[in-house]
């Protein structure tokens, strides 16, 4: 359990920070570096006052190559440190696609364990925030399917600490997403080591209708929708994924079997997105259980759009309920 | 053996920038590059003068919120205006989000050059119209465009030019390296600009980059470098346009790095203070590019307070152009957004367009 | 209909030759380049005699650069050719995921269909010929998640030309991908333009229990499982996608409301694979006719594995059959 | 101004290859280079033949379907041997496919050198034994990675320096771009041994740079470089010798290009004869870098045929073991492609492994 004074109202920018600036402190082999993340702190102000607490040789800006970021920091891992690197945007991140496939999700399979790379690359990721092209991409699907990597995304700011610190302490390299609308808002963040482990999702809310299935920035949206379902008389179970590689297959299909109807929300287009594994994994696994077809309520399939059209493409509170609506409620019930 | 008697010489730039003008407007004697005439100089000038009143207009917009964003080239119009007025029709531009003012130079609509940063599209002007390639968010994307252009200018007999400008910081990416590589193997009429205003965001050159030069990097690709003062509007015009000409010639690619100051910080969004002294912001003040030409031109006699008033009413008048289409409603139309994924519709996305059509008919019921 | 001396018997990687010749015969726009690709003829020969037939101005080898390749090609199109490029292996294809993915998916929409990219990316992918690492990738997945890409793959070395023609000459980026272990059989081609469109799925083989989904490599798996299943007693539909991007719910559905049954096979691996979209997306459209889940068999979750192994890695007639015993033949059938 | 006069002069390589053997094996005068003493000159000859007839071994394996596929260094030995040699014991290698020569030369068992090429597994050895990184096939990938190690040794305060080989067509690539200039911009104790052995598959150099030569890229980094020549084993120990001793004094990385020749196709699957003259191959034949240095050797009288002799029966006892060891049956575990994805078996891949288990047991029975 925690002490009081460790427990403190903070951004989920904020939490990130506090658990770097912990790991650091924690552990000199951990480096944090990457474009604009020393005196600046970074565009989101994750890294604010490391390089100055910890000096410019352990957080520091690096030349602007993402690749070279991802492959200096492989060298930097295979030689004993663990680095932490930050690319700026989602869609800069595709420039260390190859380092990132070919390399950091491969070397311990490739050595037979003898080469680990405990690698962070933090990336925040998807809209809502009014961003120009380029800047709210969701490309989660692209790491999930890369064996050999982690995949994990915070929905709060608790979860933000933990799950970096989790992420930072992984023997396995890590793509740490940071649902970047969400920096700003703020929770209660336990700095300590409790909690569920990286791997596990987490029941939000409990209910017995439906599994509103959330990660990362749809977190927040999956409860709103939660409460707004009430007035539908539906009483929705919200699950936070945490972790999309690996998947939680025990804690969401236990609710699933629980409900009987699942809907899985993302920003990403739907098409070969990260939510056709969940409705294709959980419909294998619940089947006889299901009263419907697992519905995905996504981006659409188009390139994320521009500030002013943005609101179209992401899931809303409405459009989630217009899909539960769809969940076949009056219908006949058979094979759960 | 001397440096001038190797074979690799020209491709190497100077040890220092060289310019045509020093920071007080005086004549550089004896310089490599060629002085414009005076219709060239006036009307850089003249062009820069609106490029700044744009620029200011376009940070003002952004604090009444009808930008969502705006990166300043405050301080670097004589790159963003002498580079473009040595290009001809048929050449290509090939800009970075930082370089509305090239834009607007070349012609293009300045509310159309806003669209991307005000939110309403990626982009709002046509490509092929005045043959200015989208602005560049991703790095060092762009040159390999721009060689890919250039290339098929060639192919079809045409002797256009593609001209890309790209950053200090997009110099580290490895498409700024494949784009130099395949323009020297290729001998594609391709110039390379690279504006070097010290940052990259935060980042200093000196975090960067260990070369002598930017312009050093030439001579790995067998391409002819230039290292010259990128505040000086006579010598971007000049170095560029001499390189433009040498690749319509057929004499291929050139790199120059011109070296410049961002004066605002990264955006407006960005917060400067927390990474340099404004005393280093102060001293590049003082080597204004367009105090440098008006001191040239006023000492010529070919710039007098009628014209500077002309000018800058001028100038005046663009900026109310620009607010005025600024403070008009953006009319953004959401099935717009499933028209040009594909050539045409497809399946899915007719059903998403359904969707979204039934969407929003049911919160005007 | 086609005149005799226009079918021929020809390997897939001869019919992808004579498509490649066809369409540098026929517009001149069109230019082929990439690695290796000219006196060469490629590491595969799928490119053999090009360049001697059509001129070094079209056909011809680039530095070794994959971003340089893709990002010149995406140049060239802007500026009205139409470039046929190649990467060399699967794997190959990533240092260029940047260009693919932020501008060559992208360029049409961002300038609202102003520019338009009509460059096809030859990808020789899959596995089964005992290749080292990197050099048997199903990188599909990636692409499919890519709105503004069409992703097409031949199974038969027919679609080999047809789908090349017709991605040569669409007006959209194709990734054109093609199942390296086919490239020597043979097969009858009809060096002509008729023929399925591109984006269309063709049953392959009819069946009344089952449907078994498959492209690329796994068009002639699905065919053998289908003559080693009615042994069994299964009736087998094999239906050939052909287009990946987009998916033809038309063709795919019809067939599965049909026989109640789908599998669906790929060599990449099954996390957020491409047969989780099928498998989801079916399962939404054909829910109530559905007798049990779709299944999918596809490479394990795991990076691919050395030439000695590779076997156990990739779906087999076994395998597939051992799944189809899986869909619930005795059950109580209900929701058809 | 002469050349030698400018700062950036040390930062340039020559203008031809420099070497301290010509290709008869006799001495140059008044190379920059320093002569390595005789026990590393027979040290060189030793490994070298043992390099080679390992090599012939390699590719005879492949004939028998022992091997899946061998690129073969013939032709290259000095660069394989010489630069391993040049290496101590705490310092970092990293090879790329081509390089099996170097590996053994470093020490790594032959078997599991070739542990990749016969298809066992992805790696044969142990990185961290003899620090040797696994053989890099995605090109130029490894220059990020060599950075990267070095950068901790640093950090961690050790004297390691790490040498990466690359290609000539591996310089293309944007890694190795970015890796030069990270190396340059940190200091990081890193050589850059590019081979340039005339090809990339089929692609002639003239295909894939137009610089004077691949060196002439260091000073775009500011990085020094040397052009030496490649097939002189003195030359490129002491060339690799001499950047490793700077690297390892805090002087930062070096650049350097081995100009020599790709005797065999790019792997036995490749028909060199679709893109080469067989007369080009019969003059590099006569570079050949052994010979050169066992006529030097022989002209000092350090070398006698007793010695070939006994050199020439440790290589075929070498040669011998290698035949042995690979044809041992290679016992492949299934269960193995579960246990290295993650430090763990996640509970998908234990579903995945029992299903496995089920069909393995299955066909037994
Ligand atoms: C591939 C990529 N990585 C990161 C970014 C984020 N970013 C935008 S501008 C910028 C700095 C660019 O510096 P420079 O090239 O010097 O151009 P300047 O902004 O100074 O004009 C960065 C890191 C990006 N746009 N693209
Ligand atoms: C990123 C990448 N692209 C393409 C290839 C395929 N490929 C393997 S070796 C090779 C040629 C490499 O030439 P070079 O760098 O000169 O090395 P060499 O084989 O001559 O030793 C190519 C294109 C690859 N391995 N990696
Ligand atoms: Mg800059
Ligand atoms: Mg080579």
């Amino acid at each position: 359990m925690t002490t009081i004074e460790k427990v403190q109202q903070l951004s989920m920018a904020g939490a990130l920070n506090a658990a770097l600036a912990d790991a650091l402190e924690a552990d000199d082999r951990v480096l944090v570096f990457g474009e604009d993340v020393g005196p600046l702190g970074g565009v989101f102000r994750v890294t604010d006052g490391l390089s100055e607490r910890f000096g410019e040789r352990r957080v520091f800006d690096t030349p602007l190559a993402e690749s070279g970021i991802v492959g200096t920091a492989i060298g930097m891992a295979m030689n004993g440190l663990r680095p932490v690197v930050e690319m700026q945007f989602d869609a800069f991140a595709y420039p260390a696609f190859e380092q990132i496939t070919s390399h950091l999700a491969k070397m311990r399979n490739r050595t037979q364990g003898k080469v680990e790379l405990p690698v962070v690359i933090r990336i925040p990721y998807g809209g809502g925030i009014g961003g120009v092209e380029h800047h709210c991409d969701s490309s989660e699907a692209y790491y999930t399917h890369t064996p050999g990597l982690r995949v994990v995304t915070p929905g709060t700011p608790a979860d933000a600490y933990h799950l970096l610190r989790d992420a930072i302490d992984s023997p396995d390299p890590v793509i740490f997403l940071e649902p970047k609308r969400r920096y700003w808002a703020k929770g209660e963040v336990a700095l300590d080591r409790a909690g569920a482990p990286m791997d596990r999702a987490v029941v939000r809310r409990t209910g017995k209708d439906v599994t509103l299935i959330a990660y990362g920035p749809m977190v927040t949206t999956a409860l709103e929708t939660a409460e707004a379902a009430i007035e539908e008389g539906w009483d929705v179970e919200v699950v936070d994924l945490r972790s999309l590689s690996p998947f939680d297959d025990e804690t969401v299909a236990a609710s699933v079997r629980k409900t009987g109807r699942a809907v899985v929300v993302h920003e990403a287009s739907g098409f070969c997105g990260y939510g056709a594994e969940v409705a294709a994994r959980l419909t294998e696994r619940c089947f006889h259980h299901l009263h419907a077809p697992i519905l995905r309520v996504t981006g659409l399939d188009i390139p994320y759009p521009a500030p002013k059209l943005e609101e179209h493409h992401l899931p809303s509170v409405d459009r989630i309920l217009d899909t539960m609506a769809r969940l076949q409620w009056d219908d006949e019930v058979c094979g759960a | 053996m001397t440096l001038t008697s190797l074979p690799q010489r020209h491709l190497l730039p100077s040890e220092t920038p060289i310019g045509l003008l020093d920071a007080d407007g005086r004549l550089i004697d004896g310089s490599e590059l060629t002085m414009p005439g005076d219709d060239v100089l006036l009307d850089l000038h003249r062009r820069m003068v609106i490029g700044r009143r744009f620029d200011t207009q376009a940070t003002a917009l952004t604090k009444q919120g009808r930008l969502a964003v705006y990166p300043s080239s405050r301080g670097q119009e004589a790159c963003e205006v002498g580079a473009v007025v040595a290009l001809d029709a048929q050449d290509w531009l090939f800009p970075t989000y930082r370089d509305s003012v090239a834009l607007v130079t070349r012609g293009v609509d300045p509310v159309q050059t806003l669209t991307l940063l005000q939110g309403g599209w990626h982009l709002g002007y046509d490509p092929y119209e005045l043959r200015v390639a989208p602005q560049c968010t991703p790095l060092a994307t762009n040159t390999l465009h721009a060689v890919g252009v250039a290339h098929a200018a060639r192919y079809k007999g045409e002797d256009s030019v593609a001209l890309v400008l790209l950053g200090d910081g997009a110099t580290s990416e490895g498409d700024t390296h494949e784009a130099l590589n395949f323009a020297g193997v290729w001998q594609t009429p391709t110039v390379f600009l690279v504006q070097n205003n010290g940052y990259a965001i935060s980042v200093p050159m000196s975090k960067q980059n260990a070369a002598p030069s930017l312009a050093h990097k030439g001579i790995g690709y067998g391409i002819p470098s230039l290292l010259i003062d990128g505040n000086d509007p006579a010598a971007v015009y000049s170095a560029v346009r001499q390189a433009v000409e040498t690749a319509r010639a057929g004499g291929g690619p050139t790199l120059i790095e011109a070296v410049t100051y961002r004066i605002e910080a990264h955006t407006n969004a960005d917060d400067a203070s927390r990474y340099r002294d404004s005393g280093e912001v102060a001293a590049w003040l003082g080597r204004d590019p367009l105090d440098r030409l008006e001191a040239y031109l006023i000492g010529r006699g070919l710039l007098d307070d009628a014209r500077r008033e002309a000018v800058a009413a001028e100038a005046e008048d663009f900026a109310a152009s620009v607010r005025k289409g600024m403070n008009a409603d953006v009319a953004v139309r959401p099935q717009s957004l499933f028209d040009h994924v594909y050539a045409e519709r497809t399946a899915a996305l007719r059903e998403q367009a359904a969707m979204l059509e039934a969407e929003l008919a049911g919160e005007e019921a």
